[in-house]
């Protein structure tokens, strides 16, 4: 067990290298050239060279990446080109809400989405699983953007149960964690209804049932284990989502996320901070899928691990 | 006989199938009573109906594919067929419980034995998690499991088939019922376990005034057990009584089939083979002078590799110290406990689980061969699994299951790989509309029968069967046997045959093999181990074997 | 309008993160504005206006030859930090924004003084050509006569910072400033929030005239608005977004919320001269006449109005009796059947890929497909647009939008050298044009060079001439000028000016609390 | 035939079918049908303020920003937002299956690298890989698809690949080995038939949320430029305006929904009729 951990620990250092070096290759590849960007306009062909030179943009391109390699095994991420600081500091201001968000927001996703795929799958072909089945539809074919907006609408603006914006309180959390929850829930809806419907025909259903228990203990206990392998396998891809794919939830709520870092540094080429986010959510994506694949054989005994 | 109230009283039922093709009616009118402390005994053909009538009266007949149709269903006076969700809840596992008939299945793969036990003891009897888990120890004890603890926290599939069956048996006890359905609950368990399963429900019935619903195959068990009997044949019962004059006059012609296809141990005692079945086959085929299948020392683990870093989990051997031969023509029968390793030998000799040890067939060693090179190998030794619901896919035609070993190994052309599935279809006694129906909604001999025509497909020259004819009615079973030696002459076909079931194991064998623990305490020829048993186990295997005669029973 | 009140704690939202407040460094719209607040330099604008005012500097001398600049630098005027700014200091903060090391994009604004090549090619340590003589004197010797040096020293670069705080910041003073403007950093939650305090020892009396200033990054334009209503923020800096426009300007609290102030900037669409066909200038001609401005200020709700020459109305130079090429699809035909393209051609117009921009070049496109001129438009991000324009050869057309040039300070010359001279007609220049004519480049030299403030008219019409001229060969498609809309709470007081101020957009300075 | 004719049978199949028969063919036809051009900018299309026209009998479904047809765009967006949906979708579903089922099957030394690929695309971020395309190569419609399909197989192959892991232990898989079936075999006749509800899950919830993703990617400047329409870019391009004109989000939002969950009752139906256990149902 521990000699497979330390292997997929050695093979995550390696998918990191493999992100790490694409990545700074296709940022490379960009027209784009960040001492311009932060050079401005009014800013002379001299002025532009003098900030290349002083960003070691001029050396070559595999002595960049070594010594920004060199930095990272120092646990140094480097300076941000735009903001002149740490992105490390940068993007541990951002972690925390980020990784709030991220908690809340997969949990009421999975709550909402197992909660709708079980009472679909079980009341299959009726009215409620059409309106389960509508009801997923409706969240991933919503743009998140209004979705967000409406719910703001409704909640924050005209209900003011919750503050329209900001970090800080459980109240803050609330919004943001509901639109993902619920534009997201759709997925785990119908991967646990379909799951659902092929166990609920197994025959230790009908032992379960056999033995007289209660519906809910058949379907929580009995059933859905052996239907959740796909939504463990999805929790680990959400993680990923999350870690750098939630700019616009976060940016109608005013959220503190790394979303909105990554997003402001790709329009100023900001290849510092590019860099770190996607390491950072690259290992988010790597711990998620770790995670996701170590939890499966606690699930379903009969996968041991290879 | 008492004229009170029966506890069960089935009147008039019918119960269709439904198909694509409109529904079909697979119970027609099916009646009987079970009195107060008695047990019924259904028997009867493979795919009758026993499985359906039982699962009506628990009400967990599958929604999609069967309904009932008409009739009532009353347990002690109450309507259990109009009966809400919610009642039929405490009904159910309270009042009435059931041993299903394939305990492969019928266990929940992600839980453990222990947790699966205790619920239904705290669901009934409100009883805290200690005094729960205490009562599944007592029940894993009562069926005779070994290391009842250790079971306690595994999972189905760690479990040999005996061993899940005899959880089903003590899930189902566990709960003190007032009716016991129990489908089959012998089929898989040596006969030394089945007597004490038997006893144990005998005690139940008498310390708690159960009523027992037994269906089994095996007449010797009917004999034993019954104080009535009910036949049944497609759907509908064919002749109902006490067990004594059903034995003694069968008034109807099916019944006395039955009766008469019984294998009695010791029915073929002083000869060295198995019957001769086909008249036309060579008097005696030479044997061969190199076995078929070759076995030195196979030994087996489960678990994981110890790792070289930081060490695996400490391996118990499942198989050890195995070694024998098996030569064309010939039928090695293996017999032991439930739990002694006879299928995990059977897999590993097929190089279907990893073993350490020499394999060889037809001469060449497995061990050490890709999947591309076992090919050829696969195509000469076909495997029979014990569980045959759990190894058939789901999703796959039968018709289609029984043609992939030659559509794998290139044999025949579209038409003539047809003809052959509706011809191995007719061989082991189903009908040619079968071929698109399929696994689920088959009754378990009929199952069963698929995977015997899928290993006869390819014509192979060794079958590893484990209980493959377990499941089946004594007819059939009769005739599927008859099948197997018949191919057995004509082709040479070698058997390695596991079964709890002596007298079948008598019928097959030339040479007998007895496991226990995971190793082989006495092997010889079928005569010199039935005639003259040398190990105490053996002795015990053979005492145990029920007589399909109840006055007997009376006598002993 | 009322007097300025004292006092008041306000919240203000902007979308983007601040991203330093390093005045030799920051250079967005958003964080200028803070900049200016947060230090002093020696001359500033009065708030509102394009006016040049003395504010570090006390009086100041410019010698008849143009080439030397005397300050007197007002006296017991302290840092935040408590210590006096001497004359050294000023020396120091514009040596360190054109240092090399420093990375800051300011540098080429201080090209005119002695000693600039040395500093910024590294070669010295020092800019020459400042001197303080004694802590109250700073001499500035140029070594070209630049007529615009006196706003030169009013953009942030030549904020005014102390030495020993931008030491013990060690490379992070943009997170950590200290100045002697109007307010001080109290307090900076990372991608959060900043709060601004007044500083009380501001050296003018009564400013600023609020106590203290929020801003709140990371806040989507449409909420802002919506916590504006609700009396959550007091001024949503992204001003209001086109969606919500209408409403709000309809609304009955639209007048006091809607502030909407003309600002130094023009929208264009840039003809790049070294590419076929528009290397003929009668092709950006009829370009010139075929775009339909008028629907185009429609499509922005009328929040711009169509421009015929590069400089804004605002700034001095602006012809106002120049109409440049009037809308006429007709003419632009014929243009174009002259030059040789009957059947039109097939060309890329580039923009930025943020609302309303793209919509701005469809709206172009559908023009331009009327005389002919099938143009793809390609709505890329900013980094990519601009890249594309600094590429020789590469970008056809592009929209400035977005983009476009707004003035660091206000004076016509602002409005050439990187975007219409030859200077920046090079590898990854501003001049998306590639419009190079040498001649203008001359009369631009000489009339910066007119730094005799008795010649300020002459030489403010010579520019006007300049850019009335440069229209002649059409290198630019001026479309629209646009206003920038700020929205406050009513309970904010003040000018419209001061909201939309043309030399930094909102002035804290300025701004007050009516209660 | 069969298939067809079982679909016939249920309602909502054959309204799922039938809705489908029409976007397509309404795509196909959008020539004929629409009333105008869809890149028209109309005088008329705009108020004098600017804003963009309610539905009304002269604009059947209202106008946009800049004052064209909405149902004519509707009607053009079709074609390139079923491209995204089912072209794009399908190959990133299929390539998904695919590497999930190898990866979950595979023991060993093949079955993790295919893995470890997959977590190595998976943490890659494929909104770089979009700009840097964008920028590198002139964006057309097919390649945004090709971006889509490199995006999205990988959480396809994620959750096909977990369930394959839980397949691969069913013992029929076993008594197949034993029968002598190969990789092959074994992973298309009897893993993959398993894997259809997974795959219908995500072609089907997959065609709404790759009709959005063109959008943002096109944003970013890779695929369809305007003033081409796509239901994702006339969604994105009026988003903001969804109190002002919500006939501009709500109405393509709807018809995104609308033909996603067609497909899907097409799909879901031909699943329970390609599935032998669920056969038999009223
Ligand atoms: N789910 C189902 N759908 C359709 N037909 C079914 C289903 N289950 C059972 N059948 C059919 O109903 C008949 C009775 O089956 P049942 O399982 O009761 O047989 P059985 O008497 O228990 O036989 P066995 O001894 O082989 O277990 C068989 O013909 C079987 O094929
Ligand atoms: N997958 C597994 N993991 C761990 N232990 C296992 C596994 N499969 C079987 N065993 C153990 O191996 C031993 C032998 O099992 P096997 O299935 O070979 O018994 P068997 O002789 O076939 O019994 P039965 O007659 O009950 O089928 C048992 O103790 C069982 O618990
Ligand atoms: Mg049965
Ligand atoms: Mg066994």
């Amino acid at each position: 067990m521990a000699f497979l951990l330390l292997r997929r620990l050695v093979q995550t250092a390696l998918i990191l290298l493999g992100v790490a070096a694409i990545t700074f290759l296709l940022l490379y590849a960009l027209p784009a050239d960040p001492a311009r960007m932060i050079a401005g306009r009014s800013a002379t062909a001299q002025t532009v060279a003098n900030i290349r030179r002083e960003l070691g943009l001029d050396q070559p391109l595999l002595v960049q990446f070594w010594s920004y390699l060199q930095g990272l095994v120092q646990g140094d991420l480097g300076r941000s080109y735009a903001q002149k600081t740490d992105v490390g500091t940068l993007i541990a201001a951002r972690l925390p809400a980020t990784l709030i968000l991220m908690a809340a927001g997969i949990f009421v996703e999975v709550l909402l989405g197992v909660f709708l795929g079980v009472v679909a799958a079980i009341r299959r072909g009726g009215f409620v699983d059409r309106l389960v089945m509508m009801a997923s539809f409706v969240g991933v074919s919503a743009p998140q953007f209004v979705a967000a907006l409406l719910l703001l609408y409704v909640f924050a603006v005209t209900l003011a149960w919750f503050p329209m914006s900001g970090f800080g309180s459980f109240a803050h959390v609330v919004l943001p964690a509901l639109t993902l929850g619920i534009l997201g829930a759709g997925w785990y809806a119908r991967m646990v209804r379909s799951a659902m419907i092929d166990v609920l025909n197994q025959d230790y259903v009908r032992t379960a049932r056999a033995k007289g228990l209660s519906s809910f203990r058949i379907i929580f206990r009995h059933a859905l284990p052996n239907a959740l392998l796909p939504v463990i396998a999805m929790i680990g891809i959400d993680i990923g989502q999350f870690m750098s794919g939630v700019v616009v939830v976060e940016a109608v709520y005013g959220w503190p996320g790394i979303g909105q870092l990554a997003w402001q540094a790709i329009q100023q080429v900001d290849i510092p901070i590019i860099m770190g986010v996607t390491l950072v959510s690259a290992l988010a994506i790597v711990l998620g899928n770790l995670l996701a694949d170590l939890v499966a054989p606690l699930i379903d005994p009969r996968i041991r691990a290879r | 006989m008492t004229t009170a109230a029966p506890v069960l009283g089935i009147d008039g039922l019918c119960v269709d199938a439904l198909t694509p093709q409109g529904p079909r009616r697979v119970l027609d009118a099916v009646s009987f009573n079970l009195m107060s402390g008695e047990t019924l005994c259904i028997a009867g053909e493979s795919g009758s109906g026993k499985s359906v009538t039982s699962l009506a009266v628990m009400g967990l007949l599958p929604k999609a594919s069967l309904r009932i149709a008409s009739g009532s269903i009353k347990l002690e006076g109450r309507e259990l067929s109009k009966l809400s969700n919610s009642a039929m809840r405490s009904v159910r596992g309270g009042d009435v419980a059931m041993v299903f008939q394939e305990p492969m299945t019928s266990l929940n793969p992600v839980m453990s034995i222990g947790e699966q036990l205790t619920e239904a003891i705290r669901e009934h009897q409100g009883s805290e998690g200690g005094t729960a888990s205490a009562v599944a120890l007592r029940m894993l004890d009562a069926v005779h499991i070994t290391e009842p603890a250790r079971r306690m926290t595994q999972y189905p599939h760690e479990l040999s088939g005996g061993m899940r069956q005899r959880v089903m048996i003590a899930m189902a006890l566990s709960c003190r019922p007032k009716v016991l359905i129990a489908d089959e609950p012998t089929t898989a368990l040596d006969v030394t376990v089945q007597a004490q399963i038997l006893t144990l429900m005998k005690e139940l019935k008498r310390e708690f005034g159960a009523s027992i619903v037994l269906i089994t195959h095996d007449m010797g068990v009917v004999a034993q057990m019954a104080d009535r009997v009910v036949i049944m044949q497609q759907g509908r019962i064919v002749e109902q009584g006490d067990v004594l004059p059903i034995f003694r006059s069968p008034r109807e012609r099916y019944t006395q089939e039955l009766l008469a296809a019984v294998p009695r141990l010791g029915a073929h005692a002083g000869t060295d083979g198995p019957p001769r079945i086909a008249a036309t086959a060579a008097a005696s085929v030479p044997r061969a002078a190199s076995p078929v299948l070759s076995v030195r020392d196979l030994a087996v683990h489960y678990g994981k590799k110890p790792s070289g870093l930081l060490g695996g989990k400490k391996l118990a051997a499942a198989v050890s110290d195995v070694s024998f031969d098996i030569f064309s023509g010939e039928t090695l029968g293996l017999v032991g406990e439930s739990g002694s390793g006879k299928s995990t030998t059977g897999k590993a000799v097929l190089g279907l689980i990893p073993f350490d040890g020499d394999v060889a067939i037809d001469g060449q060693q497995i061990g050490a061969l890709s999947q591309r090179q076992m090919r050829p190998v696969r195509r000469s030794a076909q495997m029979i699994f014990q569980d045959p619901y759990a190894s058939l896919d789901p999703r796959m035609a039968v018709g289609a299951a029984i043609a992939e070993p030659l559509l794998i190994h290139g044999i025949g052309n579209r038409s003539e790989r047809t003809d052959r599935v509706a011809d191995l279809l007719r061989r082991v006694g189903l009908g040619p509309d079968a071929a698109s129906r399929y696994p689920h909604e088959f009754s378990g001999g009929q199952r069963q029968r698929i995977c015997i025509a899928r290993a006869l497909a390819v014509n192979p020259k060794l079958i590893v069967a484990d209980e493959s004819v377990a499941a089946l009615d004594v007819s059939v079973r009769a005739r599927v046997l008859d099948l197997m030696l018949e191919l057995q002459e004509t082709m040479g076909l070698a058997y390695l045959f596991v079964s709890h079931d002596m007298a079948v194991i008598e019928r097959m064998s030339h040479h007998v093999a007895v496991m226990r623990g995971g190793r082989i305490v006495e092997m010889g020829t079928r005569r010199a181990v039935f005639e003259d048993p040398q190990d105490a186990y053996t002795r015990a295997l053979m005492a145990a074997v029920p007589l399909p005669d109840p006055p007997m029973r009376k006598s002993a | 309008q009322d007097a300025p009140k004292q006092g008041g704690d306000i919240v203000i939202t902007y979308k983007d993160d601040i991203a330093t407040l390093d005045p030799a460094i920051g250079y967005d719209w958003v964080n200028w504005s803070m900049i200016k607040s947060l230090f002093s330099r020696l001359m500033d604008y009065k708030p509102g206006t394009t006016e040049l005012v003395p504010s570090l500097a006390e009086t100041f001398d410019v010698a008849p030859d143009g080439l030397t600049y005397t300050f007197k630098l007002r006296k017991g005027v302290k840092f935040t930090n408590g210590r006096e700014i001497v004359a050294s200091d000023v020396k120091y903060s514009i040596e360190r924004a054109v240092d090399p090391k420093t990375q800051g994009p300011g540098a080429g604004f201080f090209g005119a003084i002695k000693g600039f090549d040395d500093l910024s090619g590294g070669k010295a340590a020092t800019l020459e050509g400042i001197e303080a003589p004694d802590d109250a004197t700073v001499v500035f010797h140029l070594s070209r006569p630049d007529a615009t040096f006196l706003h030169v020293l009013a953009v942030n670069f030549a904020s005014v910072v102390p030495k020993e705080a931008v030491e013990a910041a060690a490379g992070d003073f943009g997170k950590k400033p200290v100045g002697s403007g109007t307010f001080v950093l109290r307090d900076w939650t990372v991608g959060q929030s900043l709060t601004f305090e007044r500083n009380p020892d501001y050296f003018v009396k009564d400013m600023p005239h609020i106590d203290k200033f929020t801003v709140e990054v990371g806040q989507e334009p449409l909420v802002a608005l919506l916590r504006l209503q609700k009396g959550e923020v007091d001024i949503a800096g992204d001003g209001i977004p086109p969606a919500k426009f209408l409403e709000i300007k309809n609304s009955p609290e639209g007048a006091e919320i809607i502030v909407d102030g003309q600002q130094l900037h023009t929208g264009y669409v840039t003809l790049n001269t070294k590419v076929k066909p528009f290397d003929d200038v009668k092709v950006r001609q009829a370009v010139n006449m075929a775009i339909n401005k008028e629907r185009i200020t429609r499509i922005l709700n009328g929040r711009a109005t169509p421009a015929n020459q590069p400089l804004p109305p605002l700034m001095p130079g602006y012809d106002k009796a120049f109409t440049g090429y009037d809308y006429d699809v007709e003419k632009a035909k014929a243009l174009l059947a002259e030059a040789g393209h009957g059947d039109g051609f097939e060309t890329v117009l580039y923009s930025t890929n943020t609302d309303p921009q793209p919509r701005i070049a469809q709206a172009i496109q559908q023009d331009l497909a009327a005389i002919g001129i099938k143009a793809e438009v390609r709505a890329l991000a900013q980094a990519n647009v601009i890249a594309a324009g600094g590429t020789e050869g590469e970008a056809p057309m592009i929209w400035s939008g977005g983009m476009a040039w707004i003035a660091d300070f206000p004076d016509p010359s602002n409005f050439y050298g990187p975007i219409l001279g030859c200077s920046g007609a090079v590898q990854g220049g501003w001049n998306w044009s590639w419009y190079c004519n040498e001649a203008l480049d001359k009369r631009a030299v000489a009339a910066d060079s007119m730094s005799d403030p008795a010649k300020a008219a002459e030489r403010q019409a010579e520019w006007g001439k300049i850019f009335t001229d440069i229209m002649a060969d059409a290198p630019w498609v001026p479309v629209t000028n646009e206003r920038r809309v700020v929205a406050k709470s009513p309970r904010m007081g003040g000018e419209g000016e001061i909201y939309v101020d043309p030399t930094r957009v909102i002035n804290y300075d300025a701004i007050f609390v009516k209660q | 035939m069969q298939v067809l004719k079982s679909m016939f049978r249920q309602p909502a199949a054959l309204f799922g079918l039938v809705v489908v028969a029409l976007v397509v063919m309404l795509a196909l036809a959008a020539p004929l049908v629409a009333p105008y051009s869809p890149d028209e900018q109309m005088f008329d299309g705009l108020t004098l303020e600017g804003a963009p026209l309610p539905p009304s009998a002269q604009f059947l479904l209202g106008t946009d920003t800049l004052g064209r047809d909405l149902f004519s765009r509707l009607l053009y967006g079709a074609r390139t937002s079923l491209v995204i949906g089912l072209v794009a979708n399908g190959v990133a579903v299929s390539i998904g299956l695919m590497i999930g089922i190898l990866s979950g099957y595979m023991r060993g030394l093949i079955g993790s690298a295919l893995m470890r690929f997959t977590d190595l695309m998976m943490a890659f971020p494929a909104l770089l890989l979009a700009i840097v395309l964008a920028a590198l190569l002139r964006p057309s419609l097919w390649i945004v698809a090709m971006v889509i399909a490199l995006v999205n197989w990988v959480q396809v192959a994620r959750i096909v690949y977990t369930e394959t892991r839980g397949l691969v232990e069913r013992d029929f898989i076993l008594a197949e080995r034993s029968l002598g079936a190969g990789h092959g075999r074994i992973l298309f006749h009897h893993i993959l038939p398993h894997l259809v509800p997974t795959a219908i899950v995500w072609g089907t919830l997959g065609i709404a949320t790759t009709v959005l993703l063109e959008a943002t990617l096109s944003f970013l400047g890779i695929g369809v430029q305007p003033p081409t329409p796509s239901w994702g870019n006339i969604i994105f391009e009026s988003q903001s305006y969804f109190q002002a004109a919500p006939w501009l989000v709500f109405i393509p939002g709807a018809v995104i929904l609308l033909t996603a969950l067609s497909f899907n009752l097409v799909g879901d139906a031909l699943r329970d009729i390609l599935d032998p256990t669920q056969r038999g149902r009223g």
